[in-house]
């Protein structure tokens, strides 16, 4: 038995990690392969055609993703993904998450934090998930410091992958499936799962009324249709549209979602494989956990199993985004002529009854929109599915559209509502109404006087463990 | 009876070890069976090969190639014809490998043992033919029949499945094959979990 | 391997085959598997989920189609494509040949025959180019009376792939490209591409007026919107629509075009290794010249290069169609409502300057629409492209019907244009003023009197050989 326990810890003395440590620097020590590939990461050189491994400002390059989101708080900010290793600082940063200035203050909920840290785990098992759902964002600011990390997938006993995000947990429950049955193959793409995917926060849960529960909707399946129906039955509303008055859905990133509806996903190949496939360096194999776009790395991701040139393969990814991103552009003009439209109903004396069946149109139009939008691989991982996807949402949008050009009509309006003049993030952002001096200074604020409250307390407790 | 100690004894090259192990057979077999899951070494379960630490560099190369989703290890290294020519490999290999590994005399690096090939270069010839022999696969590659009839496939597919670096300390970290420590749910988390409302809110 | 072909053919007997030979049989002397399996097409048994070797009754399953081509050919008889040795037969029985009575009769012309028959090569090789694309589809019946086969893709001395298209050849040089520079891989699409392509036929060539010349509308390129801007540029109209009198094109099966736009084309993977994939029998292996549905020969063609089950091939296919489909058949809907509404505006009195952008609409929506619904192999062969098009299709369409919908308020009506009652191919019909029985009969007439004349003489004819 001595030899079995060789063989399985031969050269992995683990001793030194607690429980859900949320340093990576601490496991860094054990594995400082992974823990040194993670922490590149931190590099924001690579881009591609549609993605960057750097801070793109998409509503500087799509200026009508801010009148999309009129009346929201992704109108304020939004830019690409960065690698793991910025998640806090990207949280601290946007614009979204306003300038709380203390702990009972800001827009947005504590859930925030949930994919953003391995303090998260460390925290819900401490206190418990309800009470880490609890309260504002700000609250936990001195508590959730340490980025994305080891934590957040692997047991620190045995290093296995282990999944450590109760949303993904009950998503499985409520759709009676069984998580602990998922295969190892399975695993090294639920740990991406955890975050890569679509939510809400519900808030009416009974007995917890008030908490921001995040949420996957997934009771009913996970296809764009299912989300939509599970949304539609619980009557859930993201925000109400400033221009257009209409009931929105927002869409978060369902990469995972998305990935399943590929063939890639439907082949067995998982996220790991692509975004961190293994490497050898001096002699020794290790997982790659510098997870980023594998244009990057096609040698060690897609030649594993294409022998294709490197540019060939390259060429493949951007002729299907090409293909997608040129429907989903049109769909964004469409979506914003929809809502000036709408608006200029309301501003005519238009009814409710007169703009229900148009106010779902645009609910229904742009989550088809934002489906396709907010998952920034869903190009590559199932682009057959993102172009039906698209091909409804234009659909919608314009049928609405026509409804639209009869109600004006009867309201008395002659010609077209003119498009509005939305050339740079900045006008857009005017002519929605946005105070962006404000939300900047306020955001200021709080960089300079509570933001390093929060990192001296952290300091302070991590400095006793 | 004559028949099943023909199938127990190993080939000529292996005699060596396998007569000073004899001694030691009876009392070891109870033991080496249930300490290396020698009933499991009968599936097509490649964990069952990974049972093993030194199996562990080609378990987690393989799992991270090209083949994963396609072929097993038995797929590659035992021959794929009747049932018997098939188990009699295992047993074979199986006793073979468990002595070597009792005995702690594995090398630092591992090599598939010449007659080996012969098995392994079959396999892929079983799963390849047609794209091997087919007329326009041809193109993919000069003389590739004439090469794959000539040489062994993984002279030049080198990485198909293990990699070219398969040192035993190549791969440091055996947490990764699934085993009994399974948690893909954490204990601290399943308490509060049993309890949650948002379970089941159908 | 070409040489080798050759070679190989150097050595067996071939004298009793003359040059351009129309007769497959004569062929299957030599060849008796490549005839024998050649003749397997004549089987109509096989249905996948979306095609099938037997006549499906294309305008009955879809009776939008027929107020989509209302005024055109198509709008009384279009069925599936069945097998090769079916394409005289299918001529001489569509009733969009008419019943012609005398060779100097009926609705077509000579070129209808270009793609149906090896006696296409041997008149042109005769009588020259000019003089077999001259006349009526009724001056050559007598003539062209074999199936598609051998000596439309096969030099009978060497049996090396040829060209024996004219229109193919031309539309090469057109874009500067030289096909006999082709390889003997693309030489197993090319042959394909001899047929499966989009073509119209040309009537003002200097010199020529008044002939229909084949002519594929490849000079600026072969995606969809290249040869638009073809047609847009010669001013190309294949009908005027009898309802809308939009001046439409009419696609037909660009199916190298879009095979060339998916990842097998990009890969090189040839029509001929899925469609005629290499066959085994009696230890012989050789070309499986029974052109089918690959769904019915999975094992020899997919599995050669996927190791997947039988059922999982076919379900990624089907996937694939069914994410198309679902937008095809919705963008057939807003295209009919598109005519009639249009119908309804010059009821109204609209007038020419108020329709122009419409009737550009219509022609453009259903270009799209078309490009994609006539490949029947298309949502397949390149998916991706096909959601693209789609998606760009229905975008006009719509943009097309609030123009519509402006005018038609414009013009004083109220409400919506009702949707015909079209639930059957006969109703369709009736709806857009087709007089089918008198079709019927003058087809009726024609197979009784004209038809069994044609044969006779071909017969005579060959006898002669
Ligand atoms: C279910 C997991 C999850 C939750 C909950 C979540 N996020 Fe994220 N967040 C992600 C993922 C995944 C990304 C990376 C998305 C991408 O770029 O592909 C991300 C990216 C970000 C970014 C960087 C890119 C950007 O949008 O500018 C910010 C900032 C951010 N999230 C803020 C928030 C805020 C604020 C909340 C709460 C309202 C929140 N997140 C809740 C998973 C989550
Ligand atoms: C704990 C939550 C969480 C988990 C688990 C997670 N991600 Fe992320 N991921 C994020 C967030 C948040 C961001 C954006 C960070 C930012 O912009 O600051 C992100 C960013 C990314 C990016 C963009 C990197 C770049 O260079 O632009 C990729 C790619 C990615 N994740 C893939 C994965 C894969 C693959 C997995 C699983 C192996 C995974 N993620 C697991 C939350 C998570
Ligand atoms: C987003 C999820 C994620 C995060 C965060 C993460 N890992 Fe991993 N890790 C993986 C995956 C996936 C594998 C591959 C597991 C497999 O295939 O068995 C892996 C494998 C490993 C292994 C096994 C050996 C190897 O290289 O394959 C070690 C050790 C490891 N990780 C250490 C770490 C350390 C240290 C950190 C923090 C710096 C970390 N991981 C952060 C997902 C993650
Ligand atoms: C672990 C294996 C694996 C890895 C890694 C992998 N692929 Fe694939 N890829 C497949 C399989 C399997 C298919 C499905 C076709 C088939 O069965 O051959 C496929 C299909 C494709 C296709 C055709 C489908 C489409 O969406 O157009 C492209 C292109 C492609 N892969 C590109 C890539 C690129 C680029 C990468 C790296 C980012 C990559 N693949 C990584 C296995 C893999
Ligand atoms: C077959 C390979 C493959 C698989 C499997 C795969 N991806 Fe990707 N992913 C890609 C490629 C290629 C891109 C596009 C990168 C680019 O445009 O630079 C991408 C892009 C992304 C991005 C945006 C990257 C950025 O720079 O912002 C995220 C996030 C992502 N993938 C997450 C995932 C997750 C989560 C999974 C599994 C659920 C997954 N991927 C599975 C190949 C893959
Ligand atoms: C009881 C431990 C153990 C198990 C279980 C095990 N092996 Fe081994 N194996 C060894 C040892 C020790 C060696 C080194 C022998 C040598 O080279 O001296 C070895 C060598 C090999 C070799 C190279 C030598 C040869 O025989 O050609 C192959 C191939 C191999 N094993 C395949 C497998 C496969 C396939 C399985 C599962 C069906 C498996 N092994 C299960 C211990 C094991
Ligand atoms: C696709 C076929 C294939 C599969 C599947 C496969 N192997 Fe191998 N294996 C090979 C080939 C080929 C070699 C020879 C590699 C060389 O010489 O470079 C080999 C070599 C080996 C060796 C000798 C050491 C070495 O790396 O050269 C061992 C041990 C081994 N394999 C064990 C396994 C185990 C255990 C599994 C399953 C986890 C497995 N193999 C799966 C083809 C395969
Ligand atoms: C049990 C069946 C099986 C066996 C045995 C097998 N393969 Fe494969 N192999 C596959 C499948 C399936 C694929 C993936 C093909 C695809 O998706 O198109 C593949 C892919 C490949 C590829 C292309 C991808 C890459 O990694 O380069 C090569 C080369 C290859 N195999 C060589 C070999 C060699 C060499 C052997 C023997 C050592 C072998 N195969 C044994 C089934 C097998
Ligand atoms: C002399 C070198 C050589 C030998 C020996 C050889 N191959 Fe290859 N093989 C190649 C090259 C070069 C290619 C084309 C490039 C590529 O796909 O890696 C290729 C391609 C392949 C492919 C297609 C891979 C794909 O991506 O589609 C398969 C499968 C394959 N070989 C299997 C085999 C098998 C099985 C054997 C043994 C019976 C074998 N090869 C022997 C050099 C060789
Ligand atoms: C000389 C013109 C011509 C050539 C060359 C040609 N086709 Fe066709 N093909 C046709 C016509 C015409 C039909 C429809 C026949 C009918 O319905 O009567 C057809 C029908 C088909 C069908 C439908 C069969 C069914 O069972 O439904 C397939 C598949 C097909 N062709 C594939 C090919 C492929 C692949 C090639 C090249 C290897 C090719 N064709 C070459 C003209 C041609
Ligand atoms: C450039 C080559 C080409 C020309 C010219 C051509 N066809 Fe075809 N035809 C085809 C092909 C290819 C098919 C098989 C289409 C499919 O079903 O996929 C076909 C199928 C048919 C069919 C059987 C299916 C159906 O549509 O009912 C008929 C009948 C037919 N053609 C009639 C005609 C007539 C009449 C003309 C002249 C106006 C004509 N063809 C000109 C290539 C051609
Ligand atoms: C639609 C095009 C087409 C038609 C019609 C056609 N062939 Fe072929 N034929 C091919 C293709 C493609 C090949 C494969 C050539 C290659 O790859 O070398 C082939 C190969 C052959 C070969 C070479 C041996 C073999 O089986 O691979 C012979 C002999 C042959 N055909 C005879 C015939 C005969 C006899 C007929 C008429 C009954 C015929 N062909 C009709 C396309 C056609
Ligand atoms: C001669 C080789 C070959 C043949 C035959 C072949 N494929 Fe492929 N297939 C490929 C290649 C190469 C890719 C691109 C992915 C890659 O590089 O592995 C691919 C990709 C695919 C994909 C993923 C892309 C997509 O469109 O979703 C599917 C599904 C697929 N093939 C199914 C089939 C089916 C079904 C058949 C038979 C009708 C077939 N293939 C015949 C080589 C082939
Ligand atoms: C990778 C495999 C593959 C290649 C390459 C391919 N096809 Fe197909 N083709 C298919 C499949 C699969 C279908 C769908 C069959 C079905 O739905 O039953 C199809 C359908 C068709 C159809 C309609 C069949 C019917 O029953 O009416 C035609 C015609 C066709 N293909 C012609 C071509 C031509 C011409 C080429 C080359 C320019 C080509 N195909 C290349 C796999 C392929
Ligand atoms: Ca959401
Ligand atoms: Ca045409």
């Amino acid at each position: 038995t001595e030899r079995k326990m060789e063989a399985k810890y031969a050269y992995t003395p683990l001793n030194n990690i607690k429980k859900l440590d949320p340093r990576n620097e601490v496991w860094g020590e054990n594995f400082p392969r992974e823990f040194e590939s993670y922490y590149r990461t931190a590099d924001t050189t690579f881009s591609s055609k549609y993605n960057s491994a750097s801070k793109v400002d998409y509503l500087e390059k799509y200026p009508e993703f801010v009148v999309l989101w009129a009346g929201y708080g992704f109108s304020k900010d939004y830019n690409s993904g960065r690698g793991h290793v910025h998640a806090i600082d990207d949280l601290h940063n946007t614009l979204r998450t306003g300038g709380p200035t203390g702990s009972e203050d800001g827009p947005m909920p504590s859930t925030c934090w949930t994919c953003k840290s391995p303090d998260v785990p460390r925290l819900i098992n401490d206190i418990g998930v309800d009470a880490y759902y609890k309260g504002k964002w700000s609250s936990k600011g001195s508590q959730v410091v340490n980025p994305i990390g080891c934590a957040n997938c692997h047991n620190e006993k045995s290093m296995k992958l282990t999944i450590t995000q109760p949303a993904l947990i009950e998503a499985f429950q409520r759709q009676g499936k069984d998580i602990t049955k998922a295969t190892h193959n399975e695993m090294r793409s639920l740990v991406c799962a955890q975050c890569h995917v679509e939510y809400y926060f519900k808030s009416d849960i009974p007995g917890k009324e008030g908490i921001a529960y995040l949420t996957f909707p997934w009771d009913g399946g996970d296809t764009m249709e299912d989300m939509e129906k599970y949304y539609d039955n619980v009557k859930h509303v993201d925000w109400v549209h400033s221009l257009s008055k209409a009931p929105m859905l927002k869409s978060q990133h369902p990469d995972y979602e998305i990935y399943k509806m590929g063939i890639h996903g439907k082949r067995g190949v998982s996220c790991a494989d692509c975004h961190m496939p293994y490497k050898t360096e001096g002699g020794q194999k290790f997982t790659d956990h510098h997870i980023q776009s594998p244009l990057n790395n096609i040698a060690n991701s897609c030649q594993v199993c294409h022998k294709q040139d490197k540019d060939e393969l390259i060429k493949n990814v951007f002729d299907n985004q090409d293909k997608i991103a040129a429907n989903r552009q049109e769909l964004e003009k469409l979506l914003v002529r929809a809502h000036v439209e709408a608006k200029k109903c309301w501003d005519l004396g238009a009814t409710e009854a007169q703009m229900k069946d148009i106010l779902q149109g645009l609910r229904l139009g742009q989550w088809r929109w934002d489906f396709v939008a907010s998952s920034h691989g869903g190009s590559f991982h199932a682009p057959v599915e993102m172009g039906r996807v698209l091909g409804k949402g234009i659909n919608i949008t314009q049928e609405t559209r026509i409804k639209l050009a009869k109600l004006l009509m009867t309201l008395g309006h002659k010609g077209d509502v003119p498009y509005p003049a939305i050339e740079t993030k900045a006008a857009a952002q005017k002519f929605i109404g946005l105070d962006m001096s404000a939300l900047k200074e306020e955001k200021e604020k709080f960089k300079k006087e509570l933001l390093p409250k929060w990192k001296a307390e952290a300091k302070a407790r991590e400095a006793k463990y | 009876m004559k028949r099943l100690f023909k199938f127990l004894t190993p080939p000529k090259q292996w005699l060596l070890p396998a007569i000073i192990l004899m001694g030691a057979m009876t009392g070891l077999t109870l033991y080496g069976l249930v300490e290396s899951k020698a009933i499991s070494y009968l599936s097509d379960d490649p964990k069952a090969c990974a049972n093993c630490h030194v199996m562990t560099p080609q378990y987690t190369t393989w799992q991270n190639s090209s083949h994963r989703e396609w072929a097993t290890c038995t797929d590659c290294h035992i021959p794929q014809g009747s049932f018997v020519e098939k188990y009699m490999a295992k047993a074979q290999d199986g006793f073979f490998h468990s002595a070597v590994f009792m005995m702690r005399s594995e090398p630092e690096v591992i090599q598939m043992r010449a007659e080996r090939d012969i098995t392994v270069q079959n396999n892929c010839i079983r799963c390849h033919k047609d794209q091997v022999t087919d007329a326009k696969k041809a193109s993919l590659s000069e003389d590739h029949i004439k090469n794959a009839t000539t040489k062994n496939c993984w002279e030049c597919h080198r990485e198909v499945p293990h990699g070219r670096v398969n040192s035993l300390s190549s791969v440091k970290y055996y947490g990764r094959i699934d085993g009994e420590q399974q948690e893909t749910v954490p204990q601290w988390l399943e308490k509060y979990l049993n309890n949650s409302e948002n379970k089941n809110n159908k």
